[in-house]
């Protein structure tokens, strides 16, 4: 007696608006689309079959504003939401006020988003549930507490980790490694903190050696069922963003898998949760203790990691079960079904040369890999233009082999296909991550980027050295004579330079 | 056609002469056959000798180039004569002389790390400006001292606005 | 002790040649073109790391000239040769020349090419290894032969089909349906055996009744073993050439393909087979008999809805054999892996309204489709030439998903992305076959397509009609705008346009 | 501006008006307010009411447009003033008066199944040319009389070679 969907409303924007409505089509069921002024002309917009405008570029006057979406639902008879990552999905205000309008909220119920939704009171949940978690405060830092955390800082010890306790997606995070670094990170953490989810309030907690990012997939059903996907390693980070993650993880063996898989599933029981969640580990690389760190109450941007070696449509499952449906799978199932390996590398318009700058703009050219093993999610096309109002991740690419190093080298591969054109990525910079001694080793952590900076950015001689200023000098002159013609491909991708041209020049911040 | 080309801090001199079949292209001296066929979006088909390969060649930064051969993206500047003469004439780019420091993009200015009249060197933080949720620092160009600093905390800054000038 | 490979000629074109290099890059082993005057500006040309010139674009005086490949390699140091599909693939004089010369031909031992590749021979030598065969005649029809040829075919008893002895993919195959029409289909079948493989020759069979192309893939290495990797159905053809193929076939039971697998093996074995291989049978519809029809000593076509099934890389694999490499899995191995269902659609330049004319010309956009599950192998991109010389299949998209109905679903959803513009294709088509009612229930025959011949070429009226028309409209109203500034994009837009509209002017056969 | 359509043979009437957000299109007097934007590639995205739609036209056939919407692709022909002298002046295309048989492209007559002055019906096989390893039958586009028979078995044709004739 499963709940019927008759159109789903898309809460979200991008790659994972784009791939929800994927899944919705195959599922026959009609989409529609929310967009602000900044993405009349978006990807996620012509791929779903309705769209409504809701308000102006920033997103705190449109994607992050409860009214407006639940307006949305009433004007095109959406019965369900599928908030996608980021912006409402892990607001549980939001989840009520679907309720409320009697629209269905794709994800867990509003209470288990309240226990983990803030992370000092997921970590008193997680306790309670037997779940280990790394020493620090349980209260965030209150208005003028700032002396007593320091107090508790040295108690436990540096090097520590400041975190926002509304937080996820490493935004308002910083490493401490000394007292006198407290006030100026302690700052920094809360402005990001208010920017990213408009609550300043920061907790302490202790740093973890060796630090590895492993989290477990977890899905229950409202019948009760609970069960693990395995896990994913997200241990490639910058700054605290995910750059690449992969499944399995080089260091998780079945038995770890298995008992960080069972602790996962009793923190998510603890909270009645329904739904497709995350526990966040942090796993200390000398010995392999495993803490949690927080659960994400929404699909993860790396969902396709899972999907690959799982064969799952994660999105379907979200689905069918916020519609009432059983967990088709056991966790039997699971262990039978898992395959191969699989790696992502998420495609940022940034530009690593200069300090990772953002780099908003139109896609002159977007060319994608395609072949055997080969997944792209994108959230743009040739043509698009990248907003400087949200993320800067334009899409990911998925990959699935047999082995992990058939999988890492089909993933290069790929990444040498793919090329973007007018804006600077971080393309180039992903290959070289990929053929860093420690990732081939499978042995490493989360302060791998940072410790191999150098070697990601150095640019030594190349072999092609004489062939790429031959090309260029060629490409030179076509474009002087065809310019001269005034042909017509030539003006128009002239003007496309200049664009581009411009652009980059604004981008060297000079 | 003649080309003066920098690339990687070494300049080279490039002679290209389009002919049947395509094009000669000699780099110092040494000379390349090459056939080349255009693809749409701006990249090339090249044949050098037996070596087969495609190229994307993106314009940037003031005439610069980044040039994408299979696994690598080389970054060159490519001058011809007038290309020259706008080198020789407006130095702007060149590292002589005072550097002006621009907003990258419409952003918000969260920190100003200096103040007018601090010494300041290569690559050190400047201003910190807030777009695309990030924060990003903006370094100086070159060492020398701040003689112009119009960046205010707090404030919302429009792309390519004047936030300082090192001398 | 195996052979190392330094440097792969790929001895093909098109998609194939792509996909080859693609795991070639993987394998991190440099590789090889050839090319036609016709395809300089090819994509393959550009997926490899050099290339050779092999003469003009007819075939017959390039890819499948024999010494030209050859020097190729010398030329280039190539030391093995990949031969895709079609062309050379099937040629034992290419494979001894290649012994002669050094050079590590990837695929069976030219004695088993022998053995298999003239049809009549592959049937004598299947019935000695106790493979079940459709009734018909143990050698081809001599000269003058035609008279006794027509009492055997009045012995075995009408329907009966005219197949090249030297055959494969459908070319020189006709369905005789009585006595009368001997002599013409004799004579077609004859003209298109000559064109296809230099080899006029054709035998009889008998024709069986609700006929399904089922196939099965073997795998042999050089320490005697062999194993099979499941079946593909390949029923849905128009005039014997295949449009859509999966995997696992809905009539095939476990038991059933299990029998059909001992059986491909057998015939496989019986000639020492090495490689990847196909054994092609005929399974009647009613009775579910199977009949062996031919082995195709060659990677097929359809080999990704294998791969997708089974997690393999085939080409990888077949470059691990042709060196020495000894099979990495059992059949117990298979039975564990095979998993969830796999369909594909082949994607041909030819325009289903006129008859399916082939539509060469300039693809002046492709758009491929992305998402969970899906895979493309092209051999064009935007801007690509689909030269007039050789086969009109511009690539192949295929899905991988748990269940049938999900597979179709997501098929059609990539289908419905995929766009390409300047040349005419058979997305449409394809999108109604599998609207089939037939083919949802995966009730069907190799005549699917010429029984619901009507339905799928009728057009009916859209609810979106009136959105068509304004859509069109506005479309036109910006051309003219732009044409009249002259702008750029506009007028180069125009010229393909126009180009478009000369050529499918053309096409209409006025 | 006005446009003359013709879809599935029914003629339509389009009104087309340009103006803030978008454009304003009547057809056979029912009105649509329309939001497009152009995509690179000559495609459109459009917003009609709460409905959304990725849209890619292709113009072929002497004017006929081919608009593709999701799973079905429109076949209509449309038509300005411009268009409609032209269409009126030479009736070219109309299916009154003697119709050219053309190849379609390059290639080569295997076989040709009319003689000058046959009877011949609408659909009926005249001449089979291969082309790209296949033989295509180019069919008669109305009933009437072979007039004019220029095919030659065996010989080689260019892409639009006058082959035959029916009136």
């Amino acid at each position: 007696r499963t709940q019927r969907v008759k159109k789903i409303l898309i809460a979200n924007r991008g790659e994972i608006a784009v791939r929800v409505a994927r899944t919705c089509r195959e599922m026959g069921i009609p989409t529609v689309a929310v967009y602000s002024d900044a993405d009349r002309g978006a990807l996620h917009v012509r791929s779903c079959d309705e769209a409504v405008h809701i308000g102006p570029a920033a997103s705190r006057e449109s994607y992050l504003v409860i009214e407006k979406v639940i307006d949305a639902c009433k004007k095109t008879g959406a019965d369900a939401i599928h908030p996608g990552y980021g912006f409402l999905s892990e607001n549980a205000k939001f989840a009520r006020a679907c309720a409320a309008a009697g629209i269905l909220f794709i994800g867990p119920p509003p209470e288990a988003m309240d226990e983990m939704g803030e992370k000092t009171r997921a970590r008193r949940k997680a306790i309670d549930a037997g779940v280990p978690v790394v020493p620090g405060m349980k209260e965030p830092i209150v208005e003028g507490g700032e002396e007593a955390a320091k107090k508790f800082a040295l108690e436990i010890g540096y090097p520590i980790m400041l975190k926002a306790a509304a937080g996820g997606g490493g935004k308002g995070m910083r490493l401490v490694e000394n007292p006198k670094d407290f006030d100026s990170s302690y700052a920094t953490a809360q402005r990001e903190a208010i920017g990213a989810f408009g609550d300043g309030r920061v907790y302490i907690e202790k740093a973890v050696s060796r630090p590895r990012h492993v989290e477990i997939q977890v899905f229950g059903d409202t019948h009760g069922n609970c069960i693990w996907l395995g896990e994913r390693e997200c241990s490639v980070q910058r700054r605290h963003q995910k750059v690449i993650e992969e499944t399995p993880s080089a260091i998780v063996t079945p038995e770890l898998r298995a008992e960080m898989g069972r602790v996962a599933v009793n923190a998510a029981k603890a909270v009645k949760y329904v739904g497709a969640g995350t526990c966040e580990f942090l796993v200390d690389g000398n010995t392999k203790h495993f803490y949690f760190l927080e659960m994400n109450t929404r699909l993860q941007v790396e969902h396709p990691v899972t999907e690959l070696c799982t064969g799952l449509d994660l999105v379907r499952w979200q689905i069918e079960i916020a519609r009432g449906g059983k967990l088709p799978w056991t966790q039997e199932d699971v262990l039978k079904n898992l395959r191969g390996h699989a790696v992502e590398a998420r495609l940022y318009a940034e530009n690593p040369a200069k300090n990772f700058l953002p780099s908003p703009g139109d896609i002159s050219e977007l060319r994608l890999s395609d072949g055997p093993g080969v997944r792209n999610d994108c959230g743009v096309e040739s043509g698009s233009e990248v907003p400087r109002y949200y993320d800067p991740m334009i899409g990911k690419l998925a990959v699935w082999a047999s082995t992990r190093s058939e999988a890492i080298d089909r993933l290069k591969r790929a990444l040498s296909e793919t090329v973007v054109k007018g804006i600077t990525t971080n393309t180039a910079y992903l290959k070289r991550v990929l053929d860093l001694e420690e990732f081939r080793k499978g042995d490493y952590d989360t302060g791998l980027l940072a410790r191999a900076a150098d070697r990601l950015l150095r640019d030594d001689p190349s072999p092609d050295e004489d062939l790429a200023l031959a090309a260029a000098a060629i490409w030179q002159l076509e474009q002087d004579q065809k310019a001269s013609y005034k042909a017509a491909p030539a003006a128009s991708e002239e003007s496309a330079w200049q664009r581009a041209g411009r652009l980059s020049a604004l981008r060297r911040g000079r | 056609m003649k080309y003066h080309a920098v690339v990687r801090g070494e300049d080279r001199v490039i002679d290209i002469v389009k002919r049947e079949g395509g094009y000669k292209v000699t780099i110092d001296g040494r000379a390349l056959d090459i056939d080349a066929v255009s693809l749409k979006g701006g990249g090339l088909s090249l044949l050098a000798g037996l070596r087969s390969a495609r190229v994307d060649v993106q314009p940037g930064k003031d005439g610069k180039l980044a040039v994408l051969i299979g696994e690598t993206v080389h970054e060159l500047e490519l001058l011809d004569e007038r290309r020259m003469r706008m080198r020789k004439a407006g130095g702007k780019f060149s590292l002589e002389g005072p550097q002006r420091i621009d907003a990258p993009m419409p952003g918000k200015v969260v920190r100003v790390l200096v103040k007018t009249g601090d010494e300041v060197t290569e690559g050190q933080g400047i201003i910190v400006v807030e777009a695309m949720k990030m924060e990003n620092e903006l370094k100086s160009p070159k060492a020398g001292k701040i003689t112009e600093l119009l960046a205010v905390e707090g404030a919302a800054v429009e792309s390519g606005a004047k936030l300082a000038v090192v001398s």
